[in-house]
């Protein structure tokens, strides 16, 4: 009885890996041509000059370090869910990492690509890098763009070998269970001949463990430096000794949110109902009360301190944030609903558990959190210190269609990842079905 | 199980009470010598053991939040706090009578906060806050009590019992970070009323968890074997408690370097004087860094080791660190606004520390000895009935 | 050694394999090795060797990132000694920052890099001895016996279930 | 500076080709520059200039230190003179109109050949030129009686006849410095009336305060201009009323609208003062109520024996006749210089009619404009930057002007073409003109006649000298020609209230319309109002109420079936019932930057402010202007002192030297070698006239966005002019100088992730620009936001690059650029002081802004130096304080506050 649990989850995570329907290439077709125009706009850009956006002088970052900032939130979920949680021994981690994981790379690799597209001479982008040069001209090392560098570039990697190496059982799986020669030669390639072998277990479990202990202090800094970027400015909104924590519990917020986002579709599309039970969903909603309270006590720390400190820019710039804008003030009132009142629904269990409620849900605080960083990025530089400089800013097209690229992109590899490897980690699930025959069989 | 089998000896007693008794002569006098040092000290006894009570009490309530299984008796010595709380009231009742006396914007008002910094004020939202915290931490204690009644007994549970209790759980936790954030801003930020940092508050509740942490590991390795609470406090529970010591360090630190280096880059005075004051220029930063390293640094390294962590008896070393260190940081914290230029320490009011804790430990030994050592209603939880498992 | 020979047994399900373990260690037979789909920490005190260095190597590359970014960022400052924005060339606060992630990320590689080279993973085909249902629902035994031992061990593991046996 | 005398030589180079030459001319050594003195020809002021001539190309004009008129400073308009020359829409050869009635190009022989054959017929000529004095001025006489004719008539838009007609007959020269009580009647001295950069420099003068006085101004007029906004108080009337106001001060009978306590404020004033001053303004009313006052309290700073050389510009009447000659075919050749009728004369439409009666119709303007382009013969004539020539302002004071660089195209001296052209006609120059060349005439005309076989090394060091300091200056001297006396038109008895009068004043950068081309003047804002690249409508917000009007509405004014469409400006700063609207855009024909650049108001200006029905069109355009909010919101950015308040420093000065920094400090901050540039700006000498930032666009080749961009809010100016308005208070208008702070801990520094953004060893807060990969991040920590991003490449439309100053970098898209102090100016100083081997002067650095300003506001200096001048104000002078200064960022621009009249709230 024990290998039909087994088999049974190889078959289903396995049967997910087969040819993909018609509609499915549609999908990923539609992304592709996403893409495709985003790479037009791109380039539009790219010979004219950042003058083709809507940015002006006071208000010189704008969808684009949105963007930046999104995704980075997105890609933080992953590794929270399986580090942290991994260390926390908490269960249903096991059944939802790989996909997190997953959506951290991707989610990563298109944050990456949002500084170099709002930078002024992107062909020089590699001066930010730190390496030997003959000129001895190295980064400044005391700019929070440099520690964003390090910062996103160690998290890429990290997130990568952690992600691999949790992969490697699975791709042997996949290695003994497929047939075409390419395929099999691809798997027998990464699976870097794994047998199971107690020996290679023994050592696995351990870098496992280590790099997940690592990743934990990652994920908290990563979103520290991002929120970094903004807080070392003297601009009011920026400038404020919360933005670290707040950031981070934010990108959780977003990135829990863009997992159940993601799985409830998958679980449907890849018939995965038995494995991705509902319980795992609710754990995740029960969860994003937890970081939606800490978002809602930053916010509201942040309107209290803006007052108690009695300085004329700190107050006046919260009012004109509240209600100082026609077309900025919404925002924020959405942004406070959308990240706030929406997750503590989940309070209530008939709503969390209702998985069609959890999607649109997920999908509002997705919004509510890009809303939140565009009202932090766009309106804190539009109203800065002298009165004549003030400005306002609005996308334009060739900004739009880069985002828009940026989903094509994201979108566009999940769904070929999902088809060409398990999404699933069938050892973690198989381990977790032994332990629990174990227990049982000790019950007994 | 039985009722405790845990009675306390003689000298326990007697040493609470000699502590009792000279901690409040040593104040009286230190208040004789000088009325500020008295009242300094008074805050500095009242936030740390403040910290100290509801950081444990608040570690109950957020273990019961995550239905954590094998918190059963960690979270009683959490509940055991509650006999304290009345004693703080009466602190916190003294420190609002005589708030004239110690707060610098009385003599020296500030206009534009006087709408937050005025006494009336001051006094109504410290009763509101920390009344309502310790009446809803009070109302858990008795659920989680009655529940266990229950169990004992025998009668089977409705799940909307447990329900109920996870619900004043949840609702005492959201309050307590909003109760803290208040003592903080009031009894610390406010001694200094021209300094500002949104990263104070949490900064402040965080490290006080992290002090209720160190408290419930001190407690639970000295008192396992007496309470009878043994095979509840086996070494996976110090390991997992001696990690969360480990997290809730490195977490600090995160909170401390934040807040530090925000306001170290853009050099705003209005921030920085704080800062400076205690950390850069003046003798105080001796003091500064010295509890830094005791309360955060050391015990960082130390929990490193899984041996350390597993053992109960070895797990004392950070803890204690963790207490006195945090302790001094409290110290570093307030005195200073009041007392700028160079480092100054006040041996006498030092005792009267020892009243704070002769109480504390009466007042929890107590409890443990009316109460059983282990909250079965934490005990019975079932997989189906779980909540927020993050921190399993 | 010549008179050495090795046996291999199946199983469907890890008790089998858990007490044939128990069983060959009580008989005092030292070299074996078990493939499993999954990793079995709980038998760890059934098999020969065990522990890793894995968690050093990661102590090490970490200890090696904290103070290789901290000379990087300190000596790149001092190459043109720029004071900006009043903060000095070396800060060391905001250097923090960098030495963090440095730790990091050569602990991390360090702790990659040590688990793959330890447990030999290269990138190559199985041996022919593998069998593919090893790494799906069955668990797999190698002993390393005395030609004598043979057949005993050959009666023990098929007493605690192995389902095919085959040696050489 | 090294001022070089331009012998006959210079003109002859070839410009086609760069350095270096074949054969290389003496004045030019490659990379070192050379001053060349001259007159400013871009209003009737004649101001002296120098011109930097590097590498053989113009590329920035200055103030003549030698010339009493403006003593060294420029204004805007003088500044764009180089702008003018370097016009790529100028003529680039003579031009003739064919049967088929289009312009062709041809050569001068063919032009001369012809126009000859003409003259030798004796046609009855007329001359409209522009104001010119002494020689040209005589040469034209001369060269009009070779043909018997005398009809030179100078056409001056802004003809200032009523000024003349109070005056005598003549424009007067005043003496505001000396005045303690001064009343401007729509006079906007400090922009455009008569010579700003003199009368800015005295009004300076005036209000300084001595012994807690200074000289109160007091403005009269229907708009608060710029100059306006640096009156003590003004009374703000519809068009047409001075008069009666003027008659109420007298009488003390009050007119409704008017606070009587004002009334008696100027009344009391007048009478008290010692040595009151009234200016009467362009329009009749303004001049009659300005003679009124006069006669109530005679003022000895009005001088009218040392008349202006406007004296000479033709009044109305005198263009009446002309025109009904014109149509009645009385005249068969004109002659046009610099005039441009058919697009300033209110009759533009019959000017433009009349000329196709006259038989041959010449234009001498080297850019194609409206009246040019009807003309069957262009002649295009040199710039005054490539002339010889002369222009003298007063009696006996002349400027001298020389050549500054070679001809660009084939384009000829004025004075030569008239000679040529007689020549062609069978007239000996030599013997009528006594000169072969206008050159020659002008040697005559000064004393120096040429010798013969004269050359370079034989000129005589007189005149050599003369033509180095750039002219002649004594007291005495002709009087300029009055042309006829101007007169005053009946008063009005009653001015209807209801209707809306339309108030047209000059642009303080067009001036009457020439200006318009130079896209530096456009890119500029206009300072009250911030406009640029248009016209806009100014309505009091009670009247535009009454009309439902906002701003940027677009408007239909009407006037005697003229029909013009402008986007209303909605303020304060304008009487209500007036509608005021700049003169000087709306070209059809004027080079790329001017034509089709807003509205041409002139053409309804039949009675000085007539009444206009005004109409609220559907459509709405947006008012081209600097965005931002102009209100300080409380956050004390202008600081303002009232006279009677005591002068203690209120304000911490946090010093940009290490002893700056104190106990909140994180860091020690630097250590400066041998200096820590530093400027100090006095808002209280600030009349935000824009020199300082037109001298920043020349000297550092900032880029111009046009209206788009300044859309967008992507204007490049390194130097801005902030300005604040407040109603409610005594100055409602303030203005600041806002330019890069050199901080000392620069928030934009550490940020850069490539130290693009560094600091100098002498305290400079440099821009590394081929370091810089463009995050922009800096831009957003300077407070200040005086960083300004290239989103583009710009472009210079040839020749306009050739204007750009060669020791500054281009710099090109996708960087950070800001102000450097002039950097390029304080190295050439050091390597001066090297060479010398000797330590730098104080005051030996003086970056463009500073050089230019007309009344001195700024000061630049070492503040490492302790006895140098800016070091004394920053430790001495109580009004010091610095923007900001909260923010610690302990800049090295020191604000002194604006003195004014009441303290503010």
């Amino acid at each position: 009885m024990t290998n039909q649990a087994l088999r049974d989850i190889d078959d289903q995570v396995l049967g997910t890996l087969g040819r993909p329907s018609i509609r499915y290439m549609l999908v990923l077709g539609l992304f592709a041509l996403l893409m495709l125009i985003g790479v037009i706009a791109y380039g539009f850009q790219y010979a004219l000059g950042m003058g083709v956006t809507g940015l002006s002088v006071p208000v010189a970052w704008g969808v684009y370090i949105t963007n930046f900032v999104w995704w980075i939130g997105i890609a933080h979920s992953g590794t929270l869910i399986s580090a942290i949680l991994y260390l926390f021994r908490t269960k249903w981690r096991n059944g939802i990492n790989r996909a997190a994981e997953a959506m951290t790379i991707f989610a990563i690799m298109t944050a990456g690509l949002f500084p170099l597209i709002h930078l002024g001479r992107v062909w020089v982008f590699y001066w930010l890098l730190p390496y030997p040069n003959w000129r001895h001209l190295w980064p400044n090392f005391k700019s929070p763009l440099v520690w964003d560098v390090v910062a996103v570039s160690t998290y890429f990697i990290v997130s990568l070998l952690f992600f691999y190496l949790g992969m490697i059982p699975d791709l042997a799986t996949v290695r003994d269970n497929t047939r075409d020669g390419r395929r099999r030669r691809l798997y027998t390639l990464l699976a870097l001949g794994w047998t199971g072998r107690y020996e290679q277990w023994r050592h696995y479990a351990r870098s496992y463990l280590a790099l997940a202990a690592l990743a934990t202090p990652l994920v908290i800094s990563v979103h520290s430096v991002v929120s970094w970027d903004f807080a070392m400015s003297l601009i009011r909104g920026w400038h404020t000794t919360i933005f670290a924590p707040y950031f981070v519990a934010g990108a959780i917020h977003s990135g829990l949110a863009m997992v159940i986002t993601l799985l409830i579709p998958l679980r449907k599309i890849l018939r995965l109902e038995r494995i991705l039970m509902p319980y795992y969903f609710e754990q995740m909603a029960l969860l994003m009360i937890l970081t939606g309270l800490i978002v809602g006590y930053s916010y509201g720390v942040e309107t209290f301190m803006s007052w108690y400190s009695a300085d004329i820019f700190e107050r006046q710039f919260w009012m004109y944030r509240a209600f100082g804008s026609w077309a900025y003030s919404p925002l924020f009132w959405i942004m406070i609903f959308l990240n706030v009142a929406v997750p503590m629904t989940f309070f209530v269990k008939k709503l969390r558990t209702n998985l069609k409620y959890l999607l649109i849900a997920a999908i509002l605080v997705n919004i509510g959190m890009w809303i939140e960083r565009f009202v932090i990025i766009v309106v804190s530089l539009s109203h800065d210190y002298l009165p004549t400089s003030w400005g306002d800013y609005a996308p334009r097209f060739v900004e739009v269609w880069v985002t828009g690229f940026s989903f094509g992109l994201f979108f566009f590899l999940f769904l070929s990842f999902v088809k060409l490897f398990p999404c699933i980690p069938m050892s973690e699930l198989k381990e977790q079905a032994i332990e629990e025959q174990r227990a049982i069989q000790e019950r007994v | 199980m039985s009722e405790s089998s845990f009675n306390l000896p003689m000298w326990l007693w007697v040493g609470c009470l000699i502590a009792v008794v000279a901690g409040v002569i040593a104040l009286a006098l230190a208040f004789h010598s000088s009325a500020r040092e008295g009242w300094l000290w008074l805050i500095v006894d009242f936030v740390v053991f403040l910290g100290i009570a509801n950081g444990a009490i608040g570690w109950a309530a957020v273990f019961r939040v995550a239905q954590t299984r094998w918190a059963g008796a960690v979270n009683r010595l959490g509940h055991a706090m509650i006999f304290y709380m009345p004693l703080l009231f009466g602190v916190l009742i003294a420190l609002l009578i005589g708030v004239e006396k110690f707060v610098p914007w009385v003599e020296h008002p500030i206009p534009e906060k006087a709408a937050w910094l005025n006494v009336p004020f001051f006094r109504i939202r410290e009763v509101v806050s920390l009344g309502l915290l310790w009446i809803l931490f009070g109302g858990m204690v008795s659920r989680s009590l009655t529940l266990d009644a229950k169990t004992r007994s025998g009668e089977r549970i409705a799940s909307e019992e447990h329900y109920r209790l996870t619900a004043i759980s949840v609702t005492s936790v959201i309050w307590y970070t909003i109760a803290a954030s208040i003592v903080s801003y009031d009894f610390i930020m406010s001694l200094s009323p021209k300094w500002v940092s949104t990263m104070f508050a949490p900064y402040f509740w965080v490290t006080n968890l992290y002090m209720g942490m160190a408290f419930l590991i001190l407690s639970a390795s000295l008192l396992r074997n007496v309470t009878g609470a043994r095979d509840y406090l086996g070494p996976e529970q110090f390991h997992d408690m001696g990690n969360l010591l480990l997290g809730f360090s490195l977490f600090s630190m995160g909170l401390f370097f934040a807040q530090y280096l925000t306001i170290w880059y853009e050099n705003l005075p209005e921030e920085t004087h704080f800062l400076v004051l205690r950390y850069d220029k003046s003798s105080w930063m001796w003091l500064g860094w010295a509890a830094f390293i005791i309360g955060y640094g050391i015990p960082f390294l130390l929990l490193q080791s899984r041996h350390l962590k597993k053992s109960s008896g070895l797990s004392i070393i950070p803890a204690v660190l963790v207490l006195i260190g945090v302790s001094l940081e409290r110290y570093v914290l307030i005195v200073p606004s009041v007392q700028p230029g160079h480092l100054a320490i006040y041996p006498l009011g030092a005792f009267g520390a020892l009243a704070f804790l002769g109480a504390l430990v009466l007042t929890f030994c107590i409890f443990l000895r009316r109460y059983p050592p282990i909250s079965s209603a934490d005990v019975a939880l079932k997989e189906s009935d779980m909540v927020l498992e993050v921190l399993q | 050694m010549s008179d050495k020979v090795r046996v291999r047994a199946k199983f469907e399900n890890l008790q089998g394999l858990e007490d044939s373990l128990r069983k060959l260690k009580g008989m005092g037979i030292r070299h074996y090795e078990t493939y499993a789909p999954v990793s079995i920490k709980h038998l760890e005190e059934l098999m020969p060797d065990r522990g890793s260095t894995v968690r050093l190597w990661a102590t090490i590359g970490a200890i090696l990132g904290l103070v290789s970014f901290w000379v990087m960022s300190s000596k790149a400052s001092l190459i043109f000694p720029l004071v900006v924005g009043g903060k000095p060339p070396v800060s060391n606060v905001p250097f923090v920052v960098v030495m963090y992630e440095g730790t990091i990320l050569l602990g991390s590689i360090a702790a990659f890099i040590s688990g793959i080279v330890l447990a030999r993973l290269w990138p190559r085909k199985p041996p022919s001895m593998y069998d593919p249902k090893w790494s799906g629902s069955e668990f797999g035994i190698e002993v390393e016996c005395k030609d004598e031992e043979k057949g005993h061990v050959l009666e023990l593991l098929k007493a605690s279930g192995a389902v095919d046996l085959y040696g050489d | 500076m090294g001022m070089a005398a331009a012998g006959t030589g210079l003109a002859s180079v070839g410009f086609s080709r760069l350095i270096p030459f074949i054969h290389q001319p003496d004045e030019i050594i490659p990379g070192v520059s050379t001053w060349y003195a001259t007159s400013c020809r871009e209003c009737p002021a004649g101001c002296g200039m120098i011109v930097r001539n590097r590498d053989a190309r113009v590329v920035k004009c200055e103030g003549n230190p030698y010339s009493p008129v403006n003593r060294g400073k420029l204004c805007a308009r003088g500044q764009a003179a180089v702008t003018g020359l370097y016009d790529p829409d100028r003529i680039k050869s003579p031009m003739r109109r064919t049967e088929q009635g289009q312009l062709v190009e041809t050569s001068w022989d063919d032009a001369f050949a012809s126009i000859g054959n003409v003259l030798s017929r004796r046609p009855r000529i007329a001359f409209l030129t522009d104001l010119q004095t002494t020689s040209l001025n005589s040469l034209m006489k001369a060269w009009l009686s070779a043909f018997g004719s005398d009809r030179l008539i100078t056409y001056e838009t802004i003809n200032y006849e009523y000024i003349k007609a109070v005056n005598g007959g003549v424009v007067p020269s005043y003496r505001i410095d000396q005045s303690d009580f001064l009343i401007s009647f729509a006079a906007d001295f400090l922009e455009t009336w008569v010579s700003p950069v003199e009368f800015a420099r005295q009004f300076s003068v005036m209000r300084e305060v001595k012994n807690r006085k200074r000289g109160t101004f007091v403005y009269v007029g229907p708009r608060v201009s710029m100059t306006a906004a640096n009156a003590d108080l003004r009374i703000i009337l519809p068009p047409g009323m001075s008069t009666s106001f003027a008659r109420s001060i007298i009488d003390g009978r009050t007119i409704p609208g008017i606070r009587e306590s004002d009334v008696r404020t100027i009344a009391q004033g007048l009478k008290s003062a010692s040595r009151p001053l009234i200016l009467p303004g362009l329009d009749a009313d303004s001049a009659r109520a300005a003679s009124i006052l006069e006669g109530f309290r005679t003022s000895t700073l009005v001088n009218r024996n040392r008349p202006h050389a406007l004296t000479s510009s033709a009044t109305s009447s005198e263009l009446q006749a002309l025109i009904s000659d014109m149509e009645n075919g009385r005249i068969d050749m004109l002659v046009i210089y610099n005039a441009n009728p058919v697009y300033s004369l209110p009759e533009a439409s019959r000017f433009a009619k009349a000329l196709k009666h006259v038989r041959t119709v010449i234009s001498m303007y080297s850019v194609m404009d409206e009246t040019t382009t009807l003309a069957n013969w262009i002649l295009p004539s040199n710039t005054p930057l490539e002339s010889w020539g002369d222009y003298s302002p007063y009696p006996g004071q002349t400027n001298l002007m020389q050549p500054t660089m070679g001809t660009l195209f084939d384009t000829r001296q004025t004075g030569d073409i008239l000679i040529e052209s007689a020549r062609s006609a069978g007239i000996n120059p030599v013997r009528t003109f006594r000169a072969d060349s206008f050159y020659e005439f002008l040697r005559r005309q000064w004393g120096f006649p040429v010798a013969s076989g004269e050359d370079a090394e034989s000129v005589s060091p007189e005149w050599e000298s003369l033509v180095q300091r750039g002219g002649r200056w004594s007291e005495t001297g002709a009087a300029p020609p009055a042309s006829g006396t101007g007169v005053l038109p009946k008063e009005e008895s009653s001015t209807n209230r209801e209707e809306l009068r339309l108030w047209a004043f000059p642009h303080i950068y067009f001036y009457d319309g020439r200006g318009a081309n130079r896209r530096w003047l456009q890119e500029i804002p206009e300072p009250v109002t911030n406009a640029v690249w248009g016209t806009w409508a100014e309505i009091h917000p009670s009247t535009a109420r009454k009309m439902n009007i906002r701003t940027d509405d677009m408007l239909e004014i009407a006037q005697g079936g003229i029909k013009v469409q402008i986007p209303a400006f909605v303020w304060e700063g304008v009487a209500p019932g007036a509608i005021a609207v700049p003169i000087g855009e709306g070209h059809s024909k004027y080079g790329r930057f001017a034509s089709g650049t807003g509205v041409n108001i002139l053409p309804l200006l039949t009675t000085p402010y007539p009444a206009v029905k005004v109409r609220r069109l559907g459509a709405s355009k947006w008012v081209t202007r600097i965005r931002g909010s102009d209100k300080q919101h409380g956050r004390d950015i202008v600081q303002t002192v009232a006279i009677s308040e005591s002068l203690e420093r209120t304000s911490r000065i946090r010093l940009p030297l290490p002893e700056g920094y104190g106990k909140e400090d994180f860091y020690p901050g630097h250590e400066y070698k041998n200096h820590r540039w530093a400027m100090t700006v006095d808002l209280n000498k600030c009349i935000g006239c824009h020199a300082c930032e037109t001298a920043c666009y020349a000297e550092n080749n900032v880029a111009v966005v046009g209206p788009e961009g300044i859309w967008r809010r992507r204007e490049m100016t390194w130097l801005r002019i902030d300005r604040y308005i407040d109603w409610k208070e005594s100055s409602p208008i303030l203005f600041q100088p806002m330019l890069c702070q050199h901080c000392d801990a620069a928030p934009c520094e550490p940020v850069c992730p490539v130290y693009a953004s560094a600091h100098s060893d002498e305290g400079l807060n440099m821009q590394i620009y081929n370091r810089c990969v463009g995050t922009r991040y800096c831009s957003h920590n300077c407070p200040y936001k005086v960083r300004r991003f290239n989103w583009f490449d710009y472009q210079w439309p040839s020749p306009l690059h050739y204007q750009l100053n060669p020791d500054v970098t281009v710099r090109s898209r996708g960087v950070m650029e800001k102000c450097t102090f002039c950097i390029q100016r304080i190295r050439e100083a050091e390597m001066t002081a090297l060479r010398e081997n000797r330590n730098l002067r104080d005051g030996e650095v003086i970056p463009a802004c500073v050089q230019t300003c007309p009344t001195g506001v700024y000061t630049f200096g070492d503040l490492k130096d302790p006895n140098s001048k800016v070091s004394r104000i920053v430790q001495s002078d109580p009004r010091a304080y610095q923007v900001l200064a909260e923010l610690n960022t302990k800049p090295a621009v020191i604000y002194l506050k604006r003195i004014v009249e009441r303290p503010g709230r």
